[in-house]
């Protein structure tokens, strides 16, 4: 489905480091299974030309790589997808990596496919998937060949995608896209209108499935804090494992907060989830209350932007009020 | 917290400094009263109130936290109550989101002169925090007695 | 100011848009105004009137039609009242009014022209005898 | 561990009436930490103060907790008895529970058991508390006043007479700002340089003060008491020590169709020019931009008609750096552009003009040598029409005109009236307006002089439209108590146009970190109690910088600002508050959330070197607070995702032991 080919990518790739303009490629290559793409640090065309991927199931966003990646000798290339390309502009407003030491080539995407999607379309027993075209063919363990339409099995975040338009790049390869008059506050939506009591019984069974496993808070973009306060014994959070159930909502909550008006709603969190928690549902609050509240704000549409929560105008809204306009039931 | 059958909430305010922690003074200066159940913790400005403080008091077992600071405009370093606003809108927000009830939070400016508008509020605050009950949703078990 | 009024006045505000108490009583409006000495009631007055319920001797006054609807004084006021849009709010007003018929089935075949469209006549009588 | 005492004080009955005191103490002997409990009648008396003393020697206390009054009361009096035994003062911590407690509680078991609950959040709280000590930071012995108005002279004036060094900064070739530029002044019409000029050759001659003209203030580092400057002198292309004033090089310059700033374009200066008489210093300046020599090489015309051979074609912009203790701001205002008023016709005719291009008119020195004349025929004008509040009060559009009152006009609108009918009785002359503002000493009586005895028509209302006609403006307005439309045929229109702050103030304010309001007027510390102060430490604010203002308040302000600088300037050490906030390092990320919610600009970031556990180094970007510039709000506390930052004093850990013990 995606409209640039991992050759595509391979021969830039290959390109920037034969003219010396980098040295090493920050991609992604096949993990363990067919759809668990891994990123990558490729140093070497040889590496390049076998194992470099780029497919519907290369979800992963880079920008977060780059923190590591930069304190290295010499420059990196990095392909951003427009996701991606919102999370860069943010780390660099935030200072978080050196700007000069990354090579950026923007790509197009055309979204990613759910993994859990397609097993429940396909049935277990995945021993490979192959992207043509516009559909998957998924190879099983018990039945013949399926083909799946990838529309079919996108990515929540894919489905309601808020912008194709890469932000920040050094060059682009194909087209760029625009930013989207995207449905993604829908859900929220759905839970603002609910009772106080449907929403805590709401998030009482979404949460309690959380293992601490912190994967939301390893992938996050927005998540590069030195020392995390959930590991550092003097925050007076730290905590490493769930006991009851304030813990999974105090996790959850502060690590929301942490990240409001920072975070590019950029997806990952649910994606990693292996509880399938739908955490992009209390970051989407957060930027939906921040542009209700505040006038609209999207983290990382440009470097250097004053994040909503380090801003401020004297007439805002007052909590009270706040709570109420956020409440659609009782609004 | 259970006094002859009668349910007393347990009250978390956070004053300012300059403003609130002086208006609650002034509250004592002119013997009005306010429920016991009601603590102070004083501040230098409301901005120093983290989210995390908030969250927990309530892991501890609070029943209701209130913020003070000065008026919006008034601060004493100028800009701390306009980011304490934002911030407590925000995450008061998403408390609410999360089915907790939105009157457990609240944050009320309340100058130093304004004694009488801080006994009232902690009256009606105590009150309505009373009427919903023990804070089941947001508590540590490990924490109660 | 009596229930009545208050509606009729919230009303107005609705309709408009436009909030009367931003006004600082400038009379920029009427200084703009091409129309000032054809009306009874000038912009500012239009404002103030609206402003303190004094809404009835708009309604009944020709000033109503001859606003021209120029926006000078829109494009003027300094404090953004947009008296243009307030005229037009009592207008409406006007002419929404139930039971007050501006015209009646009986004055049609008075008014009856060769030249004008029946459908002009249909519509306009719907209109206006609402 | 922490060795700590409490004290619980009684008040009289004021705090034993409802909580008991002996209760109290008893059960916080329990409390961790705490090896001795007791209580006293009066705990702040001098035996009070004694049982405190003795017991921080005796059990070698390291905390205390004092049980008694509000903090705002008596916790000075405790920090110093603590530190009079040798304990750090901010290792006392007070739990008020009195009138937040026996005040407000009736009942003696209610009172008792909240009274211990606020004991143990304090204990709580001490039993983290670190001992504390005040920064010192040295102060350096001078000023620098950027702007040469009226403000900034006046400021200069009095530090310089108060013994301590000054420079101003003036962008203009010369001092003396707007004030310079005016005929008379409200209420008392005496002539503006009748008052300034004395003050401007004061200026010059004071030992104390520096004059960089024609200059400006490119780069501020540091904080209060220690501000490092950047200033650039712009190349004059004229040896200012060498130049005499003399003003021959002005009459010869070939160059002549250079428009006169000073007179607002309406008549023309040569290349090389003093902008007035009296300008201080008295130097001249080419106008590099004009001259035929700086652009072609072509004429010299000045240096050789210059006898003192001042002319320095080859003169280069000069960076000057000092050091300062403290910086007023004094870059004042202008009248905002007319373009946006198509209505007034300001770019239609020559005789639609703004209010300080009529001061021009009017002033002797001015184009028309003080001649009341149309810009357009020269002619006398007999009908002319004051239009009050253009582009003041104006909220509809952010573009055109500014949201608030500029204070002078009502003022100037009266003095151009009067004195136009003082001096030409035949002239007719209209004043519109919204409201007339005059609350000033003697100025409702001036206006009123205007009405009642210069028979100056004032008339509610604003004028719509002017079109010019022939020779004539046709002015078209509403009379609001008439509820008439007027149309008058004017010969001449006076637009009282809103004034906004000068356009360098912005910038400048980002070097000082000096924060603005919306309307880029800089702003105070506290807008009633400390209005002549910006947030920021050791910056100062002076005349119409700060908010518009006229000469009367100008100067009073000018003179407080001195006064605050040499409040500062007096000091040979300023002792900071210890209760700041201080960032870990290893943990900061150095994103810059701090410093963006920092009133004050006490953070800035540097690259730090951390050794890594495998030996190697990494930079890493920090950030690092000023204590001496911090006030500790501990808005940065909050903002810090990582919570590298913190606060000496209310540490986020001391703060949660304070939930903790009270929801225990």
């Amino acid at each position: 489905m995606q409209k640039v080919t991992g050759e595509l990518l391979i021969n830039k790739a290959l390109e920037l480091l034969d003219n010396g303009t980098v040295n090493r490629v920050l991609g992604w290559k096949r993990g363990e299974f067919a759809y668990d793409m891994t990123p990558a640090v490729f140093a070497d065309a040889e590496e390049l030309k076998n194992n470099f991927v780029f497919n519907d199931f290369c979800g992963a966003n880079f920008s977060k790589y780059l923190i590591a990646e930069t304190r290295k000798e010499g420059k990196v290339l990095v392909f951003l997808k427009p996701c991606d390309s919102y999370s860069f502009n943010q780390l660099l407003t935030e200072h978080r990596f050196d700007r000069e030491k990354v090579y950026a080539v923007g790509i197009p995407c055309e979204g990613m496919v759910d993994i859990s999607k397609v097993k429940k379309a396909a049935g277990d027993g995945i021993l490979d998937i192959v992207c043509e075209n516009d559909g998957l063919v998924v190879k099983t363990l018990y039945d013949t060949d399926k083909v799946i339409d990838c529309k079919e099995v996108l990515a929540e975040r894919c489905v309601s995608c808020k912008s194709r338009k890469c932000v920040a790049y050094d060059e682009l390869l194909g087209e760029n896209g625009d930013v989207l008059d995207s449905s993604r506050f829908d859900e929220v939506e759905k839970l603002e209108k609910m009772t106080e009591d449907e929403r805590y019984a709401f998030w009482q069974n979404e949460l309690s499935r959380c293992i601490r496993c912190n994967a939301c808070r390893d992938v996050c973009p927005a998540c590069t804090c030195e020392k995390c306060v959930f590991d550092n014994p003097d925050s007076g959070v730290e905590n490493k494992a769930v006991s009851d159930s304030f813990e999974e909502k105090m996790f959850h909550i502060i690590r929301a907060f942490h990240v409001a008006g920072r975070c590019t709603d950029c997806g990952e969190c649910s994606r990693v989830c292996p509880q399938h928690i739908p955490l992009h549902l209390l970051n989407r609050k957060f930027i939906k209350d921040i542009n209700e509240f505040y006038g609209d704000y999207q983290a990382g549409a440009e470097v250097g932007s004053r994040a909503p929560l380090v801003n401020y105008t004297v007439d805002d809204l007052e909590p009270s009020e706040a709570v109420q306009k956020g409440d659609a039931d009782n609004a | 917290m259970q006094v002859k059958g009668e349910y007393k909430p347990l009250i978390v305010a956070f004053c300012c400094n300059w403003c609130s922690y002086a208006g609650a003074d002034l509250a004592g200066n002119n013997r009005l009263n306010y429920p016991d159940n009601v603590k102070i913790i004083k501040v230098p400005c409301s901005c120093r109130v983290n989210p995390m403080f908030v969250l927990r008091a309530f892991q501890r077992g609070a029943d209701g936290v209130i913020l003070c600071g000065c008026h919006p405009g008034d601060c004493h370093y100028t800009s701390g109550n306009y980011y304490t606003r934002r911030r407590m809108a925000l995450l008061f927000s998403m408390l609410n989101y999360l089915g907790i009830e939105k009157e457990r939070t609240r944050v009320e400016w309340v100058s130093a002169a304004e004694g009488a508008k801080f006994a009232a509020t902690m009256n009606e605050f105590t009150e309505a925090v009373a009427a919903l009950g023990e804070n089941k949703r947001l508590e540590d078990l490990r924490c109660k007695k | 100011m009596n229930k009545e009024t208050e509606n009729l006045r919230k009303e107005i505000v609705r309709i408009s848009g436009v909030n009367p108490v931003k006004c600082m009583r400038c009379g920029k409006c009427s200084a703009t105004c091409p129309a000032y000495d054809e009306m009874e009631y000038h912009p500012h007055q239009f404002v103030y009137m609206v402003e303190s319920g004094d809404i009835e001797p708009l309604l009944n006054s020709k000033s109503l039609y001859q606003c021209l609807t120029c926006f000078a004084c829109v494009d003027r006021c300094p404090r953004g009242v947009e008296p243009a849009k307030l005229v037009e709010a009592v207008r409406l007003a006007a002419v929404r009014k139930q039971g007050a018929n501006h015209l009646k089935a009986d004055d049609i075949p008075a008014l009856l022209d060769e030249d004008l469209p029946q459908q002009a006549i249909v519509s306009a009588f719907r209109k206006y005898s609402k | 561990m922490q060795r700590i005492g409490v004290f619980v004080c009684w008040c009289g009955s004021n705090i034993a009436g409802t909580v008991d005191v002996q209760a109290v103490s008893e059960a916080l002997k329990n409390e961790p930490g705490v090896v001795f409990s007791t209580n006293y009648q009066y705990m702040c008396s001098q035996a009070g103060q004694d049982i405190i003393k003795n017991a921080i020697k005796e059990h070698k206390l390291t905390g205390m907790v004092v049980c008694s009054c509000s903090p705002r009361m008596h916790e000075a009096t405790f920090r110093k008895t603590a530190a009079a035994a040798g304990l750090n003062s901010y290792m006392v911590e007070i739990a008020n529970i009195r009138e937040q407690c026996s005040w407000v509680h009736k009942d003696m078991q209610i009172g008792t058991e909240k009274a211990i609950i606020l004991g143990k959040a304090a204990i709580a709280k001490v039993n983290l508390n670190a001992p504390l000590v005040p920064g010192e930071s040295p102060v350096t012995k001078r000023a620098l006043v950027i702007g040469g108005g009226i403000a900034g002279i006046q400021t200069a004036l009095d530090i310089a007479e108060a013994g301590f060094p000054v420079d101003i900064v003036e962008t203009k070739p010369t001092i003396g700002g707007k004030m310079a530029q005016l005929d008379k002044t409200f209420p008392t019409l005496d002539c503006a340089a009748c008052i300034l000029t004395p003050k401007m050759v004061d200026v010059a001659q004071n030992e104390n003060i520096r004059i960089f003209s024609y200059s400006e203030v490119t780069e501020v580092k540091g904080f209060v008491g220690n501000f490092d400057v950047k200033i650039k002198k712009k190349a004059r292309y004229v040896k200012e020590d060498v130049c005499t004033g003399c003003g021959l090089c002005t009459e010869k310059c070939p160059q002549k169709k250079v428009p006169n700033e000073f007179n607002l374009g309406m008549d023309n200066r040569r290349a090389i020019y003093i902008p007035f008489a009296q300008a201080v210093p008295k130097v001249a300046t080419i106008d590099p931009n004009a001259c035929n020599m700086l652009k072609n090489g072509k004429c010299g015309v000045c240096a050789k008609v210059c006898a003192a051979g001042a002319i320095d074609y080859k003169q280069q912009d000069e960076i000057i750096e000092e050091k300062y203790g403290a910086i007023v701001a004094a870059t004042g205002f202008n009248p905002i552009s007319m373009d946006k008023f198509d209505e007034y016709a300001y770019n239609q005719s020559k005789d639609v003009i703004t209010s300080l291009e009529f001061e021009r008119l009017t002033n002797a020195a001015g184009p028309s040598a003080g001649k009341l004349i149309r810009p357009s025929d020269g002619k006398h004008p007999h009908t002319i029409v004051f239009v009050q509040c253009v582009g003041s009060r104006c909220a509809a559009c952010a573009e055109k005109g500014k949201e608030y009152c500029s204070k002078i006009c009502c003022m100037y609108t009266a003095k151009h009236a009067m004195l136009t009918r003082d001096k030409y009785p035949d002239t007719e002359v209209y004043v519109f307006y919204i409201d007339v503002r005059t609350p000033g000493k003697n100025f409702d009586e001036f206006y009123r002089r205007a009405v009642e005895e210069y028979g100056v028509h004032y008339i509610k209302g604003m004028v719509g439209k002017v079109a010019p006609e022939g020779d004539k403006l046709m002015v078209q307005a509403s009379d609001l108590l008439a509820n008439k439309q007027l149309h008058i045929a004017a010969d001449l229109v006076v637009l009282a146009a809103a004034i906004e702050p000068d356009k360098s103030a912005r910038p400048l304010a980002t070097m000082l970190t000096a924060s603005m309001d919306t309307n880029d007027f800089f702003t105070e510390a506290h807008p009633k109690l400390r209005p002549v102060e910006s947030p920021t430490a050791g910056i100062f604010l002076s005349g119409a910088c700060q908010g518009p203002k006229d000469i009367p308040e100008t100067v009073s302000q000018a003179s407080a600002a001195a006064a605050k600088v040499i409040g500062l300037l007096c000091k040979d050490k300023l002792t900071g508050n210890p209760c700041v906030a201080h960032s870990n390092e290893l943990m900061c990320n150095g994103c810059s959330s701090c410093e963006r919610v920092c009133p004050y600009g006490a953070i800035t970031y540097i690259d730090k070197e951390f050794r890594m556990p495998d030996r190697t180094t990494r930079v890493r970007r920090v950030a690092s607070v000023n204590p001496a510039v911090c006030q500790g709000c501990g808005a940065c506390t909050v903002a810090c995702p990582s919570g590298a930052m913190d606060l000496n004093g209310f540490a986020s850990k001391q703060i949660m032991a304070e939930v903790d013990a009270i929801c225990k």
